[in-house]
């Protein structure tokens, strides 16, 4: 019998208890994969704190006579056209590069957040006008905005970060609208009011907690794409500066090499793609929670 | 309204055929290391032309024996039986794709709301062309020419326009008429009903049911799932009662009406509110409920010395809402006046306006004219910040009590919440008290509303209320997302409250009978007008209301004799 | 495949008859080239050219004055003169010339029958309306500007005899005129205006512009008319190929990629690690042309501190370590310089003992100029200002195995306490950081024929920014010696003499420290094995196509 | 007569919408633009690097209106605008109209099939997340961060190097014909994809989950079916009002890929005149760019709004 119909059991039986559709679905329960995450998060979390714990050799020691070793024991992710062991770079890069992830991250949330608000709690007017804010910065080509961060003032990760920051608002903002839309219409809300409470305690205590959770999963995301939108600045040769071990950074220099040393790219990108796998699972583990209670 | 019914109606005493035919029914959810039955055991036999009521409260497994006929217990669900037969053939042993023909073809579905049973996103008439697609494999033209046949057949006004309409554009009836369009497509041997009228006003109830009958009349069986025994007993041949995945009776209608034999039959029949008199308690002492102490708050006020102005007094409250250019007048000039201690019921059907009066008396939106009063003192017109502290004395509860907890919080944090806005010490021992005051266990404290059964979330709903030491309360549809025995408990609740805090109630609901059992006062509200108002037995023994009259007519009775499925059929 | 000893052989050979270097150029500049031993030329076809150097926006090399001008030009413009591959002067539009004793009349018999391909006579009126347009400041011309800028007037004395009146000698004349930023328009073409002379410049080339598609191609169709060419040209006819289409690839993988599955027959700016590749496949050909002028070098700024201090600059370039890096990010298709000019240059002075990598004297030297104090990192300090280098690059100028090395540079240098910062910009910032005198390092490669480069890049002059703020003296050098050496050499029209006096200049510049030679200008072209007879032109190292065809 | 007015309000509003979004891009970029370092006369006479002399600068200055204050020339700039005319570009002198007319259609072209590819991508995605058992939705997942991780310039190097290099079955570089498109297209939709395909499986998890697929199966629907003809619907439309915004994305994409792929196109464009500051063209192609977003948010819009009545009531704003 196909899963749409175990699934639609949920439906099925939904109305007679209010647990069934908690249940019902497979989506919504602690997964082997939420273990795996939490322990790859760990792992960046001692190479963000303590890279030297993990490293098998100094991060930016040249040693140009034996670039581009391919894989080894002595350098488990090979050299790179320094010489240099791209293992331990990787590991060095963990804090830059998240660190370009989460404050980008955090910055178009943070505008997002402020723009969704105005609009969805200030009225019909700043709504339509916050709108037209957001559709101006969702005309912009994101890569301009980053461009011109950049030329103003100069490369680097600071930069880069506040251009993938900004570009990435107005996705935050239209979302947590959204969100903050359907809890301020919500019976909860209006059982607050009911109460007597005032209307700052509930946004603090109701409306922003409730938008949050399904942001913060949107966050997790967030930072993996951050990397990823870094790493495209790196290759058009504004990203991060030498010699700074940063992930996109890597995969933008290893590039040039791709067909004849593919581990120069493999590896950080790898390490961008588990980086977004984990930290989405674990938002969706957050949801998951969240979403059987809405 | 009816109109051309084809065939003409199969004599009702002919020997019937069983189009279903169950016995031993076992159905097993292996969920998790602990497989829960949810059905132990069961016979059910269906027969050409009869119409058989499978009534229960929830989780008595009824409706997953209605989705096991269907095949459609779900994958994770261990369906056996020594006997399943549908339409003559053993199911038994059926393959996926042997259900899919027989889906539809040999039975039909009609579900609870179909404004969500419906896709939202298609037309009606694709939705019931569907089956004649899937199994007859018509072309859209000749499918067309038939769902309009359909939905002449069901009653629908205007076939030819609404066929192309979506089930969100149309009105509760016409949708459940789509519904069950899409359901007798096929012309199936046998049609399963689940909880077809729930939550829809008492008129169209009547009507759907009536369809149900008519296909009956034709010669279908139909199997009739629902929680209200009166509902069925309308157009119910036989019932079958479930408790707990078992049979506890079953009979002829009229027998099981008139001499039941199983307490919780009894119970389900106690628990229909219409014709109860009001303060009489429907079923006698709250079957949860523990040694109620007398409660910690306030002792009941005295009631109010004559003269005194009502705790609550709208007049000539109107409120218009404009959506997108277009105005529409919810509230039209309403006059109510809510005693200390006593309960204005106010009834209409939905969309009549009966809820944004509720949001006018909470102050939740401001009135386009007229005025609410608290205590004679302002209220309406107070701005917010000086009306705040006054709040908690409005207390309100809502028909989804769950949409009105914080998704994040837990019955405790919800209830210390609701003690602190009333001024209270938040303590758990307080929390305790409240839950003990709504026949709760106090270990419910540390558990998640979702983990609670929906009438556990009324009750949690109106603990909360109670939290902040109101004088009034708001009930807005309070009972009608609840079975009629956990409405029937609530019901008993409220008065017990009621009589414990004096506290003033407005009962809102689209059902009558609920309505009249709880009020002293009664309002009839239709197009945002109070057709109405008087003492409730007033009103309910000699409506002056046409309108009332018809109410009162289709709310439902148990009904009395083997001929009552008949009386909807000729409307 | 080391080019250099090819090259020197060449040198050797140079006496010899013109044709015959040129064959031999051939066989010497292309690795294991097939055309040597393959048969009769074929006619027709277009060949399709990728290139990795930027669109130019004007395809007049007067305008502006670029490398790729310089590399399209020659395709549709021709010179005065040309260099062979003893790089000695030879005739091409110019059939002869001299000059007077005082070195400021000069006098260019002209060919009398080469026409424009609009039908415009070649003639000394056309020699003038060139020189005037590159005199022109509404031109803006930069690079033929400099190159004509001691020309006073020039007098049409008949229609091929064209007089040039200077304001100083000039030894570097013929040199200039023998660049492609120098070429020769019809002044008809000229007179159009900038837009339309901008699209499709008129010349006597062996190809002629037939229409640009922005961003994508430029198609040039053979000129039937052409004959003659440089005098060092083995034919005297016009092109075998039907034309070339000029494409704009700007991604070194990808222009590879095209180049391997066969959508385009020749490659420049081909990348060390791919040639490596190629040189391993065999499939594919390998021109290696140095292009002529400077080296590739780092200039360390003395204008200010601490490079203002020679210690200082002396313990840089004794700390860095380069050679390694050159082998293995170049896979020995560079060969590592020690001098401020192209090695193709005859005049070019190495000294590779002044480059010798030296940690403890760097340290000593640092220690004598008192940056003694050291922070955790070990980056050296004075007064309590760190050793810190910014060292701005243009992304757009260099590749990524240069970038690479700079980064070894940076590891290097930090050996030693400096504090190399590496900031990787856009073209615009990148001078942006050079006027605004934010750099203490920079590597700007500069082409020109002939020594005369060295009074462009370190005559105090140069330091001086035009009114845009552009100087090329990037290195800030500042020295009367070296600046009269240079103007004494530039007005030397004795060769030994000449030779002598650049020599000492030289010495000088690299003796005080003030510049870190790496390799040539890099300019590697890659072919499939179906094209044959090109060879890259001795004057400024850009391809000529009149004499290739695609075989087979 | 209220319910007669109301779409002329919106469309109205939405105009009004419009016209707002272009001034305020043409407003920012302007100013942005002016905040960057380098002088725009010396980026006409030349670019980076040119020696020109002070009499050109000045001549260009003036020609320009260069030496005008800033909010003259501003002033000077939506004037010209507003009667369409884009100005002429500083590196290229040619109308920058001119300049864009060129590359937009082949930007279009790609930003347009790329769009197309990643929605049957996306929707073949999810739905496979959607088949039964947990490893196919574990998996599907899987890939669909992992495509929606990829770097452009990543992703078609390899491209080039499995299907060019190496199996040569695609030319490597834009060439007239129509099989140079396809990996560019590829490189561009396929993180698009995983961003859809994404956002899609939720919705058509919760769709499934709705009663309605109950009614249908009742009737006898196919699994099957169920995904096609109901579920797929809730699942497009909220990814069908990102498609104004994928086209953003995308046109940021085509800037790296037409690079790589050495295609002509507004992102090749647009980086240049950046790093050449050539005002006029950089202000050219936002506003172009900027057009097409607002006419694809409206086009989806009325898409969604067909496809489902209830947006129409109280439309979305933000």
């Amino acid at each position: 019998m196909s899963d749409v119909e175990l699934r639609s059991r949920a439906a099925a039986v939904g109305p007679e208890c209010g647990r069934a559709s908690a249940l019902g679905a497979g989506t919504r329960r602690v997964r082997p994969g939420t273990v795996l995450a939490l322990a790859f998060a760990a792992f960046l979390l001692v190479a963000t704190v303590a890279p030297s714990l993990l490293q098998t050799a100094a991060p930016n020691a040249i040693a140009p006579r034996d670039a581009f070793s391919p894989p080894s024991l002595a350098h488990w992710f090979g050299t790179d056209e320094s010489g240099r062991d791209v293992y331990s770079r990787v590991v060095q890069g963990t804090g830059a590069s998240l660190a370009i992830g989460a404050s980008a991250t955090a910055i178009g949330l943070a505008i997002g957040l402020i723009l969704g608000a105005v609009a969805a709690l200030g009225g019909s007017v700043l709504d339509f006008v916050v709108g037209r804010v957001n559709e101006v910065l969702f005309a912009f080509p994101g890569i301009l905005l980053a461009l011109l961060v950049i030329v103003l003032w100069g490369p680097g990760p600071v930069t880069a970060t506040i251009a993938v920051g900004l570009s990435t608002a107005p996705g935050y903002a239209r979302i947590i609208r959204g969100e903050l839309l359907s809890i301020r219409d919500s019976g909860f809300v209006e059982a607050a009011r009911v109460l007597g409470h005032g209307p700052f305690r509930i946004f603090a205590r109701h409306v922003l907690p409730n938008a949050l959770v399904p942001v913060a999963a949107l966050a997790t995301l967030g930072i993996g794409q951050a990397v990823v939108w870094a790493s495209s600045l790196s290759y058009l040769g504004l990203g991060a500066q030498p010699p700074a071990a940063e992930w996109g950074a890597m995969l933008a220099a290893g590039r040039t090499y791709i067909t004849t040393a593919w581990w120069l790219t493999v590896f950080p990108g790898l390490m961008i793609v588990l980086t977004t796998l984990a930290t989405t699972v674990l938002g969706r583990a957050i949801t998951a929670r969240d979403g059987r209670r809405r | 309204m009816t109109g051309t019914t084809q065939a003409a109606p199969a004599p009702t005493d002919a020997p019937v055929a069983d189009v279903l035919a169950i016995e031993g029914l076992r159905v097993t959810f292996g969920d998790g290391g602990a497989p829960v039955e949810a059905v132990r055991g069961i016979d059910l036999r269906v027969g050409r032309g009869e119409v058989v009521a499978l009534v229960g409260e929830s989780g008595s497994g009824k409706s997953v024996t209605a989705r096991a006929a269907l095949g459609l217990a779900g994958a994770g669900a261990r369906v056996q039986a020594e006997r399943f037969e549908l339409d003559g053939s053993d199911v038994r042993r059926a393959t996926p794709r042997q259900w899919r023909r027989l889906r539809g073809a040999k039975a039909g579905l009609v579900l609870q709301d179909a404004l969500v049973s419906l896709d939202p996103l298609r037309p009606i008439g694709r939705e019931i062309g569907d089956a004649l697609r899937l199994h007859l494999g018509l072309r859209p033209a000749a499918a067309r020419a038939r769902v309009l046949g359909l939905l002449e057949l069901v009653g629908m006004p205007h076939p030819a326009l609404t066929i192309d309409r979506r089930s969100g554009e149309l009105s509760g009836g016409m949708r459940q008429r789509a519904l069950i369009a899409s359901a007798l497509a096929l012309d199936p041997p046998l049609v399963i009903a689940d909880e077809p009228t729930t939550a829809l006003d008492v008129g169209v109830q009547v009507r759907v049911l009536g369809l149900l009958a008519e296909a009956a009349a034709r010669g279908a069986g139909v199997l009739l799932i629902s929680h209200d025994l009166a509902v069925v007993s309308r157009i119910a041949d036989r019932v079958v009662v479930l408790a707990d995945g078992v049979v506890v009776e079953a009979g002829p209608t009229g027998e099981v009406l008139a001499s039941p034999r199983h307490p919780r039959t009894r119970e389900l029949i106690a628990a229909v509110p219409t014709d109860v008199p009001r303060g009489v308690p429907l079923l006698g002492a709250p079957a949860t409920a523990g040694p109620s102490q007398p409660a910690a708050a306030p002792a009941v006020r005295p009631p109010a010395p004559t003269g005194a102005p009502p705790v609550v007094e709208a007049r000539g409250l109107v409120k218009a809402f404009t959506v997108g250019g277009s105005t529409t007048v919810a509230v039209d000039d309403v006059d109510l006046r809510l005693e200390r201690g006593r309960t204005l019921g106010l009834v209409g059907e939905s969309g009549s306006g009966k809820t944004t009066v509720a949001r006018l008396l909470l102050a939740l939106t401001r009135p386009d004219a007229g005025t609410v009063r608290l205590d004679g003192d302002a209220w309406s017109e107070l701005p917010e910040r000086a009306r705040r502290p006054q709040r908690r004395r409005i207390g309100a509860i809502w028909q989804d009590p769950f949409g009105s907890f914080d998704p994040r919080w837990g019955v405790e944090r919800l209830l210390r919440d609701a003690i602190a806005a009333g001024g209270g010490a938040p303590g758990s021992a307080a929390v305790a008290d409240l839950l003990d005051q709504v026949h709760l266990s106090p270990d419910l404290a540390a558990r998640h509303p979702l983990d609670l059964s929906g009438g556990q979330r009324q009750r949690v709903a109106i603990a909360r209320a109670l939290a902040a030491r109101p004088d009034v309360l708001i009930c807005d549809e309070p009972v009608s997302a609840l079975d009629v025995t956990v409405q029937a408990r609530v019901l008993d609740l409220l008065d017990e409250l009621q009589r414990e805090h004096g506290l003033a109630l407005l009962v809102i609901s689209h059902d009558l009978g609920v309505v009249r059992h709880m009020s002293d006062e009664l309002a009839v509200m239709r197009h945002g007008r109070i057709l109405e108002q008087g003492p409730a037995e007033r009103v309910f023994d000699a409506p002056e209301h046409e309108y009332t009259a018809a109410l009162i007519r289709d709310s439902p009775r148990l009904a009395v004799g083997p001929d009552a499925r008949r009386d909807p059929a000729d409307r | 495949m080391p080019a250099s000893r090819s090259r020197r052989r060449l040198a050797a050979l140079a006496a010899s008859s013109i044709a015959a270097v040129a064959l031999a150029a051939l066989a010497g500049c292309t690795a294991a080239d097939p055309s040597t031993s393959s048969g009769a030329p074929t006619e027709g076809g277009t060949l399709v050219y990728a290139t990795g150097d930027a669109e130019p926006s004007c395809l007049d090399p007067h305008v502006g004055g670029n490398y790729p001008q310089a590399l399209i030009a020659g395709q549709y413009l021709e010179s005065l003169v040309s260099l062979d591959e003893s790089r000695e002067v030879v005739p091409w539009l110019a059939t002869g010339w001299t000059v007077s004793d005082d070195g400021l009349t000069w006098e260019f018999t002209l060919r009398d029958d080469v026409s424009f391909t609009d039908g415009t006579p070649f003639d000394a009126a056309a020699v003038k309306a060139n020189i005037e347009h590159l005199q022109d400041p509404a031109t803006q011309s930069s690079t033929g500007y400099l190159a004509v800028g001691k020309i006073a007037s020039v007098e049409v004395v008949s229609d091929t005899v064209a007089r040039l009146h200077l304001t100083a000698p000039d030894s570097a004349l013929l040199e200039s005129f023998a660049q492609p930023w120098t070429a020769i328009q019809s002044p008809a073409g000229i007179a159009r205006g900038m837009d339309a002379n901008c699209q499709a410049p008129i010349g006597t080339g062996p190809f002629v512009v037939e229409e640009w598609v922005a961003q994508d191609h430029v198609s040039l169709v053979r000129n039937d008319d052409y004959h003659g060419g440089p005098a060092d040209r083995g034919r005297d006819d016009a092109a075998y190929l039907d034309g070339i289409e000029w494409r704009f690839i700007p991604d070194s993988a990808s222009r590879y990629a095209a180049l391997q599955a066969g959508e385009v027959d020749i490659i420049d700016n081909a990348q060390p690690d791919t040639l490596a590749q190629a040189d391993e496949g065999g499939a594919l050909v390998e021109i290696d042309a140095p292009r002529p002028g400077a080296s590739n070098r780092l200039e360390l700024n003395a204008g200010q501190a601490p490079f203002d201090d020679e210690r200082v600059r002396e313990a840089f370039i004794r700390a860095v370590d380069v050679n390694d890096g050159i082998d293995s990010l170049f896979f020995g298709t560079a060969e590592r310089s020690y001098s401020a000019l192209s090695s193709v240059e005859p005049l070019a002075y190495a000294d590779e003992s002044l480059f010798g990598t030296d940690l403890d004297a760097a340290n000593a030297l640092l220690d004598e100029a008192g940056w003694t104090e050291r922070d955790a990192d070990g980056i050296r300090s004075k007064d309590g200002v760190p050793l810190v280098l910014r060292f701005p690059v243009s992304t757009n100028q260099s590749i990524p195995a240069e970038q690479s090395l700079f980064e070894q540079v940076q590891a290097t240098a930090k050996e030693a306490g400096f504090d190399v910062r590496i900031e990787p910009v856009d073209l615009s910032s990148w001078y942006g950081a050079l006027f605004a005198n934010e750099y203490e390092l920079v590597s700007a490669p500069y082409t020109k024929i002939g020594p005369d480069v060295l009074r462009i890049l370190y005559h105090s002059d140069s330091i001086t920014p035009a009114p845009s703020g552009y100087f090329a003296n990037l290195a800030q050098l500042s020295d009367p010696q070296l600046d009269a050496l240079l103007t004494e050499a530039a007005s030397e029209s004795e060769p030994a003499a000449r030779a002598a006096l650049y020599e000492q200049a030289q010495q000088i510049i690299l003796g005080g420290f003030h510049a870190l030679p790496l390799y040539d200008q890099q300019n590697h072209f890659l072919h499939s094995a179906g094209l044959q007879g090109v060879r890259a032109m001795p004057t400024v190292s850009t391809p000529w196509f009149a004499d290739a065809w695609l075989a087979g | 007569m209220a319910r007669a007015s109301r779409p002329l309000r919106t469309f109205a509003l939405r105009l009004g919408g419009a016209v707002f979004v272009l001034w305020a891009v043409a407003t920012l970029t302007f100013f942005a633009i002016h905040l960057v370092p380098g002088d725009p006369a010396q980026a006409i006479l030349g670019g980076p690097g040119s020696q020109a002399s002070q009499e050109a600068l000045d001549r260009v200055r003036a020609d320009y209106g260069l030496d005008q204050p800033l909010l003259a020339q501003y002033a000077a700039m939506l004037g010209r605008l507003v009667t369409g005319d884009l100005g002429t570009s500083y590196s290229l002198k040619t109308p920058v109209a001119a300049v864009i007319g060129g590359q937009l259609v082949g930007t279009l072209t790609l930003a347009l099939l790329a769009l197309v590819v990643a929605w049957a991508l996306a929707i073949g995605l999810a739905l496979w997340s959607t088949a039964p058992g947990r490893t196919a939705r574990a998996v599907s997942g899987a890939v669909e961060l992992t495509a929606a991780a990829l770097p452009h310039f990543w992703l078609a190097t390899v491209l080039i190097a499995v299907f060019s290099t190496g199996l040569g079955w695609l030319p490597p570089v834009a060439n007239g014909a129509a099989s140079g498109l396809v990996l560019p297209v590829i490189t561009l939709a396929v993180p698009l994809a995983g961003f859809l395909a994404q956002l899609m499986r939720e919705h058509l998890l919760d769709a499934l989950e709705q009663p309605f697929t109950v009614s249908a199966l009742a009737r006898g629907e196919t699994g099957a079916g169920i995904r096609l003809r109901h579920a797929l619907r809730h699942a497009a439309i909220p990814a069908v009002h990102l498609s104004g915004w994928a086209v953003g994305y995308l046109i940021s994409g085509a800037v790296v890929v037409e690079t790589i792929f050495a295609r002509p196109g507004l992102g090749r464009t647009l980086l240049r005149a950046t790093e050449l500051r050539d005002v006029p063209v950089v202000m050219g192609v936002v506003l172009v760019v900027a057009v097409v977003y607002v006419v694809l948010t409206v086009v989806t819009d009325v898409v969604a709004g067909v496809a489902d009545p209830r947006l129409r009531r109280g439309g979305s704003t933000a």
